[in-house]
């Protein structure tokens, strides 16, 4: 009994966490590398979640709903950067915060009143809406463990770009040094643009697989927000490993934390953790900028 | 430093618009007035709002210090009034009922007037900015912002699980603060000259405050830490300071707050509370005193305005946000006087 | 004279399907007195409370003061309604509850100028420990959002449920994932789970309960969570699913045979609880009027007629207790398909008529009377 | 191979650039001389672009570059060595001398560690943690990874030890001897006197000299008066 | 000549590399000690040791015999350390005379005073003119710090370092990005700096070394291989080899 719980909970930590690191993931990419703060990448969240659960309607194949959310919100975002974000890449952090968190309402209204302001629901087709038996005593829902594969793949992915190719070390190097990337014959505007995009197209992903679970509805983007920011800060700004690290500890306290603890400490076991984290290591777990 | 490299220069030149102590003259005087006009339209109903503009306005006032002078960007000034709030709220309650606030280890009494429960707010609130800060004032930047935000949620998630005072449901004030009689908060014009008058004590000493030596020192502080150090300065100490004194402010707000809607809810305290602060503060221009009231008058004037028009109002208005700050680079307070607000 | 009431609801975020048809359902009840409620111009202004007690307390009090609105009405939360109706009240306006029955406000807070004309919160679960009862459940396992109407359910439960209580487990209102209090109650010995869980909390517990494999171990029992606001969002998660309440789709009568054809004419949809109590709420306000002869002279003219008034309710059995809540009858329902195979909630018994709530006697209106 | 005539630019209000206009041919070593602030690495900065050129033209290779974005033109075969170094200070050492190499050409990892053993020890660091002289190497190696046809230094002796200013100009004869294009900035007169074969002069936005090195020893008022040496 | 300086057996660890490697170092009262070593061998490193930003892994630093190994920065500026940086750091938001009025200021000990404006002050401004009139800023003294040219911006470091009145200076490439002109002008300014202060100075032009220096140490991979007079140094073959090249330098960076 008390192993099957703990495999459950293990379960919905990780998948909580792989959850958070797609979200902060591109978060990371925009704030820690390109030096944005995009308060609106939560909206990215809400329009992949939108995105998969009107084109599952007309669609029906899950797999095909998954990936056109998330090219969908990859595009939205491309067009957003270049209509209305590029001239605050060289902005102060407040001016950013100020505008973006304009487009955050702007994206919420919108919603509001293209799909109403009722959440919408998702119902999975077929097997997906079931549960797998895991162990004794424990079958575990299907579309978790699909979050769960879906989270780490993409993870390693990200992991090996980010890490070993050219356009990874373009990507880090980003706003660190704009002007003479440039010079030396980098286009980093679209270097920009497509990491961007990609960071969209993530949260927009992260949106999509959620809303099965969650509901769709506007706004569902900045409770997400903030526990990405933390994983971002805790993991250390414009660091993947760390976010990926601080991602799957943050899922696992808080879902620990909202069974174990009593509810107060449950309620503010991440907080907690971040609080100490940055006390014991005023830069998160892995600083990125040496 | 690419941000300097090509910061275009000159842009000193343009042309003064109204001076700042004329502004200053119009907000005060407007202000003042304000009253008088609403009486003549019969529209009563604005001197609610602009009581309630104004309290926001403290509370804009009391980050601006910090944000603008020591480079703190607090993301808990919304915690620090909702703590004011509540003691009010709790010492109220308690004196309501005739139950001491605490018998152990000695016995506090408990008091609904506004010369007690106000102080005992900003103390409060000056307390709480006091324990943060030690902790998160020793970090910078972005860590500096988080770190003051994962207190204030742990300050808000304490209030949500603090059933006694209805939790996340929050709780009614059963009667305004009494004055020894001398005031009936009550009476809402009363009520409008008292948030007014506090609102402008708190900009004066505030205004004193920055100008003086140790405003000084918060001021280079946030131009450059390192060189305060090779001077002989710690910065923390003023930091920390400035922070409970920008704290207990935002108390005596949240007070102020509880007394004017006579309600309290854990929701007050909630991180996008203090984000719109912040929106306040840098819309209305940071680095002087009178952009965060100057935002906190646009930000919620304009609410009320599109509001009125069209239930979609935030698609207007969330745009209108992001252009004002793409066009009015130094806030407000630029446009206004068309000086830099950031130019230290 | 118009006479203007302002319409507070939750029309957006995780309650906006109860929002939604309590307005329209109002707006029905508005339609069917033919657009004039008492005869009079009617203005009806409606706000969003997005589902928070400090936007629902801000938008009472600017109906009061600047719309200048004589009835206020709508809210569906218990939590906002505590925080907007001392607004309403304190600048003379009535308050007409159609969903929303905190039991602050029939006990030490009652008021003349506030009515419910829905319920008591307790009332539906206090029903539903007497159905347990008959069952005879021994170990319930209990859950509930954490807010004033999910405290005076448990309470209300409590009060009649005669069985042990497992578990009592508050959620944070709003939340939208239960897998780790789910994986508890998986690991935990019961006879059955009592929840409340109303709007999209309810859709996203039952759906995720189905996922989990716990539906069919379980028996689960609900009150507000499995009516036509979340129903079709649950799916054929919510099949027998069985509840208390006062008021049906499936109830027997003229009067809301004709309501329940109307409401789907206009809507095309089943009304909820949510939509009748509006539809009631609206012809209520109309009887009231009425009986003043067609105006609105003062609050406290107006008052004594809502209490007063002789009025049909779709409902049946209906009539204001001297708290100026209700007094009526309660039924077990339970999820079923209808020969169109659409989730409906099936009338399986009456449990209790003529049933008022338990704080009536706290309340000093009614020791004024007595 | 660059020409530049009549540019002209500024920061904001301000003009700092009043018609410039010089030549380096293929094979060449030029150098651009004067004092402080008077507009060299203006002068740079705007024939790449990353200063918009407010008037006037300039031509790579015959073709007219004024007005493209910094990373085309330098795409057609320009190295910069910027002054301030600025090395990516979150990529190591190798990272930044790969991020931005391009070839073909006789430069590669090898041939820089060669030129610089400093930094193949240094090489897993992060170019922020990097000493002051370690960053401008790196700087150089970086500039050379691309393969240039023109190869522009400004300032990239600064901060040096004399050891390895006296290699880096080794560098440059040797550059030069293998019929590499150089426009070089610097301060060390006397050794670029050795090194280049023509020189201008920058005051103030304008060139008012303009020479071979002979012309140049020749004149030593000329030194003085302009160049406060 | 006393000892005012001495640093011994000090260490500090990056990962895997030592920047200072067991190094000591003395330095006497009123003398003028230069420290010159190839690129990354640590003397910025030991600056910042010395200065209190980075707390070296070993060793200890002794200041009047006191220990100041683990003292906060501003403490050891108390106690008469001053410093200038490899790159300028000023307060670009202010003007030239209100970067030394915050020096002074930081000297005079008293800023937790709330009410008067402290721009005014004449305890304040009348310091700080001479001091900028000591460096030779004094008719730029109203202008934004961000505005000065660089070799301004220099000249008021220094006048900020001199405001706590230090006995001991720390001067990191005070020379760098410096032309011929204003290169010229610093080191007269050090010429006469010289006289009333103990200097730490560290410099690749070896014109101004040699001009300004009593005594030079050389630091090659973070430790000292040699201290003694400018020509004990010019002579030493193992210093040519590490760092001046075999050839005769003085000809090559004769107009740095
Ligand atoms: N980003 C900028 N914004 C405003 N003015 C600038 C900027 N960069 C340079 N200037 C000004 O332009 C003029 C020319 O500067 P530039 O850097 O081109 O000189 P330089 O000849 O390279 O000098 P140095 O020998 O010091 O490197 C100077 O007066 C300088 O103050
Ligand atoms: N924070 C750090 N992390 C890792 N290595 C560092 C760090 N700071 C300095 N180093 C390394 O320590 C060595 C010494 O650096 P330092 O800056 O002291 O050199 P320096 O003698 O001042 O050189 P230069 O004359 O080039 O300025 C260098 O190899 C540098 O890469
Ligand atoms: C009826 C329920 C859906 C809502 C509940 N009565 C409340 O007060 O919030
Ligand atoms: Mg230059
Ligand atoms: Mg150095």
């Amino acid at each position: 009994m008390i192993a099957s719980l703990f495999v459950e909970q293990m379960l919905n930590g990780l998948q909580l966490g792989v959850m958070l690191f797609l979200i902060a993931a591109g978060f990371t990419l925009v704030f820690g590398i390109m030096n944005l703060v995009n308060l609106a990448h939560g909206s990215f969240y809400m329009i992949g979640a939108y995105m998969f659960a009107t084109i599952l309607q007309k669609v029906g194949a899950f797999w095909v709903s998954i990936v056109l959310a998330a090219l969908v919100t990859g595009f939205v975002g491309a067009v957003l950067e270049r209509l209305a974000l590029k001239p605050f890449y060289r902005r102060p952090y407040l001016d950013q915060v100020l505008a973006t968190l304009g487009l955050i309402l702007f994206f919420n209204e919108l919603t509001r009143i293209i799909w109403g302001p009722q959440p919408l629901n998702v119902t999975l087709p077929g097997a997906l809406n079931s549960s797998v038996p895991i162990i004794v005593g424990l079958s575990y829902p299907m579309i978790r463990l699909v979050i769960l594969a879906v989270g780490v793949l993409v993870a390693l992915a990200l992991y090996l770009i980010i890490s070993r190719t050219r356009a990874g070390m373009l990507v880090r190097a980003g706003a660190s040094n704009r002007v003479f990337i440039g010079a030396l014959g980098i286009n980093v505007n679209r270097v920009f643009s497509w990491a961007f995009s990609v960071g969209a197209a993530l949260a927009g992903l992260a949106g999509a697989l959620a809303s099965p679970i969650l509901a769709v509805e506007a706004g569902m983007g900045e409770s997400v927000l903030i526990f990405a920011l933390i994983v971002v800060v805790i993991g250390g700004i414009g660091s993947f490993r760390g976010a990926f690290v601080a991602a799957i500890l943050v899922g696992l306290i808080d879902t620990f934390g909202r069974l174990m603890f009593p509810p107060l400490l449950g309620d503010i076991s991440v907080y907690l953790l971040m609080a100490a984290i940055l006390a014991w290591r005023p830069q998160g777990l892995f600083p990125a900028h040496g | 430093m690419e941000l300097f490299l090509f910061k275009p220069s000159g842009g000193q030149a343009s042309a003064r618009r109204l001076p700042s102590w004329a502004l200053l003259v119009i907000i005060g005087a407007g202000l003042a007035l304000l009253p008088v006009l609403t009486h003549l339209i019969d529209a009563p109903f604005y001197i609610t709002l602009f009581s309630r503009i104004m309290i926001f306005a403290l509370i804009a006032l009391s980050l601006g210090f910090i944000l603008g002078f020591a480079g703190l960007v607090c993301f808990g000034q919304a915690a620090f009034a909702g703590v004011g709030a509540y003691v009010v709220l709790i010492m109220s309650d308690h004196a309501a009922n005739g139950v001491p606030l605490v018998e152990w280890p000695f016995a506090i009494g408990s008091s609904s007037s506004a010369f007690i429960t106000w102080p005992a707010a900003m103390l409060a609130s000056g307390l709480v900015a006091l324990v943060i800060g030690l902790i998160a004032l020793r970090t910078r930047g972005v860590y500096f912002i988080m770190l003051t935000l994962a207190f204030a949620q742990m300050i808000y998630f304490f209030f949500v699980n603090l059933d006694a005072y209805g939790g996340e449901d929050g709780a009614s004030l059963a009667e305004r603060s009494s004055t020894a009689g001398l005031l009936d908060l009550d009476d809402k014009i009363v009520f409008y000259y008292v948030t007014f008058a506090i609102l402008a004590l708190a900009y004066i000493i505030l205004r004193k405050f920055v100008d003086s030596r140790f405003g000084m020192v918060l001021r280079g502080g946030r131009q450059n830490e390192r060189r305060m150090a090779a001077l002989g300065y710690s910065c923390f100490r003023y930091r920390l300071v400035a922070f409970v004194i920008s704290g207990a402010i935002a108390g005596l707000a949240g007070a102020l707050m509880v007394n004017h809607g006579k309600f309290i809810s854990p929701s007050f305290m909630h991180w996008v509370r203090s984000s719109d602060i912040i929106a306040m503060v840098v819309l209305g221009g940071t680095g002087n005193l009178m952009g965060p009231i100057l935002g906190a008058a646009a930000i919620l004037g304009l609410e009320d305005v599109l509001s009125g028009y069209t239930e979609h109002w935030h698609l207007i208005y969330g745009p209108l946000l992001l252009l004002c700050v793409l066009f009015a680079r130094r806030g407000l307070y630029g446009i206004l006087t068309g000086k830099g607000a950031d130019n230290d | 004279q118009e006479i203007k009431v302002g319409f507070i609801a939750s029309l957006s975020g995780s309650q906006a399907t109860l929002g939604r048809d309590l307005l329209d359902g109002f707006q029905l009840g508005v339609e069917s007195v033919g657009g004039k409620l008492g005869g009079l111009p009617t203005e009806v202004l409606v706000r969003d409370d997005q589902g928070k007690p400090d936007a629902g307390a801000q938008a009472a009090q600017k109906l009061v003061e600047r719309d200048r609105v004589s009835i206020v009405t709508g809210i569906n939360l218990s939590n906002v309604l505590l925080a907007a109706v001392p607004r309403v009240l304190d600048a003379d306006g009535i308050y007409l509850s159609i969903n929303a029955g905190p039991s602050e406000l029939a006990g030490k807070g009652c008021n003349s100028h506030f009515f419910s004309v829905a319920h008591q919160n307790d009332t539906v679960p206090e029903t539903m420990g007497i159905h347990l009862n008959d069952l005879g459940i021994k170990n319930l396992y209990v859950m509930a959002p954490n807010f004033a109407a999910g405290k005076d359910m448990i309470a209300g439960l409590k009060r009649t449920f005669k069985g042990n209580i497992v578990a009592e487990i508050y959620t944070q209102f709003g939340q939208l994932d239960y897998s780790a209090e789910l994986a508890k109650l998986r690991s935990v010995e019961t006879d059955a789970l009592f929840v409340f869980y109303p709007g999209g909390m309810g859709v996203n517990f039952f759906k995720q309960l189905d996922q989990a494999g716990l539906k069919g171990k379980i028996p689960v029992y609900t009150v507000f969570s499995t009516d036509q606001d979340t129903l079709p969002g649950i799916g054929d998660a919510a099949l027998g699913l069985e509840s208390t309440a006062y008021w049906s789709e499936n109830l027997d009568n003229p009067l809301n045979k004709q309501f329940v054809q109307d409401f789907e004419k206009t809507y095309k949809r089943i009304p909820s609880p949510r939509a009748a109590m509006g539809y009631d709420g609206a012809r209520l306000i109309d009887a009231a009027l009425k009986q003043n002869g067609g105006q609105f002279k003062s609050a406290d003219e107006f008052a004594k007629a809502l209490h007063s008034v002789d009025f049909k309710s779709i409902r049946g059995n209906f009539k204001f207790d001297s708290n100026n809540f209700p007094i009526q009858d309660y039924y077990l329902l339970k999820v079923e398909k209808d020969d169109q195979g659409r989730l409906v909630n099936k009338v399986i018994k009456t449990i209790a008529t003529d049933y008022a709530d338990s704080y009536v006697g706290q309340c000093k209106l009614s020791k004024a009377k007595s | 191979m660059l020409r530049v005539e009549g540019l002209e630019s500024g920061y904001g209000n301000s003009r700092v650039l009043f018609g410039i206009s010089l030549l380096v041919d293929a094979g060449e070593v030029v150098t651009m001389l004067g004092r402080n602030g008077m507009g060299k690495t203006t002068t740079i900065h705007t024939l790449l672009g990353i200063v918009p050129p407010r008037a006037g033209q300039v031509t790579f290779q015959g073709q007219a570059i004024a007005g493209m974005p910094p990373y085309r033109i330098c795409r057609l075969g320009i190295g910069l060595v910027p002054e301030g170094r600025h090395v990516t200070t979150n990529l190591s050492v190798e990272e930044n001398l790969v991020a931005t190499a391009r070839g073909p050409g006789p430069w590669n990892l090898a041939e820089a560690y060669r030129l610089f053993p400093r930094l193949k020890e240094r090489r897993r660091s992060m170019g922020g943690q990097l000493s002051g002289g370690e960053q401008q190497m790196l700087a150089i190696s970086r500039a050379l990874l691309t393969n240039p046809s023109l190869l522009i230094l400004d300032e990239a002796t600064e901060g040096l030890a004399p050891l390895i200013r006296e290699e880096i100009w080794q560098c440059i004869r040797e550059l030069k001897q293998k019929g590499q294009s150089i426009l070089i900035v610097d301060k060390n007169i006397d050794t670029l006197a050795q090194i280049a074969d023509r020189h201008y002069i920058i005051e103030k936005g304008r060139v008012i000299w303009s020479g071979t090195s002979g012309q140049l020893q020749s004149d030593p008022e000329l030194s003085r008066r302009h160049l406060s040496v | 000549m006393t000892e005012l300086l001495r640093v011994c057996e000090l260490s500090k660890r990056f990962g895997g590399l030592l920047a200072s490697n067991r190094l000591s170092l003395q330095v006497k009262e009123g003398e003028t000690h230069a420290l010159i070593g190839p690129n990354g061998a640590g003397k910025t490193t030991l600056m910042n040791q010395l200065s209190g930003e980075l707390s070296p892994t070993e060793g200890r630093i002794l200041f009047r015999e006191h220990d100041i190994t683990h003292l906060p920065v501003y403490r050891r500026t108390a106690l008469g350390i001053a410093r200038s940086y490899q790159l300028t750091t000023i307060f670009p938001g202010f003007s030239a005379l209100e970067n030394v009025m915050l020096a002074v200021q930081a000297h005079q000990g008293h800023s937790f005073h709330f009410w008067s404006n402290a721009r005014r002050e004449p305890g304040l401004r009348r310091p700080a003119q001479e001091l900028l009139a000591r460096v030779g800023l004094a008719p730029r003294a109203e202008v934004l710090a961000s505005n000065l040219a660089h070799g301004e911006q220099r000249q008021l470091e220094i006048a900020m370092a001199l405001a706590s009145e230090p006995t001991l200076l720390l001067l990191d490439e005070p020379l760098a990005g410096m032309g011929a002109e204003d290169g010229q002008q610093i080191i007269g300014l050090l010429e006469t700096l010289k006289r009333q202060h103990t200097i730490l100075l560290i410099e690749h032009d070896m014109n101004a070394i040699f001009s300004l220096a009593d005594r030079v140490s050389v630091l090659v991979y973070g430790t000292v291989i040699a201290t003694g007079s400018v020509d004990e140094i010019r002579g030493n073959a193992d210093v040519q080899k590490a760092y001046l090249g075999t050839k005769d330098e003085g000809k090559g960076v004769q107009h740095a």
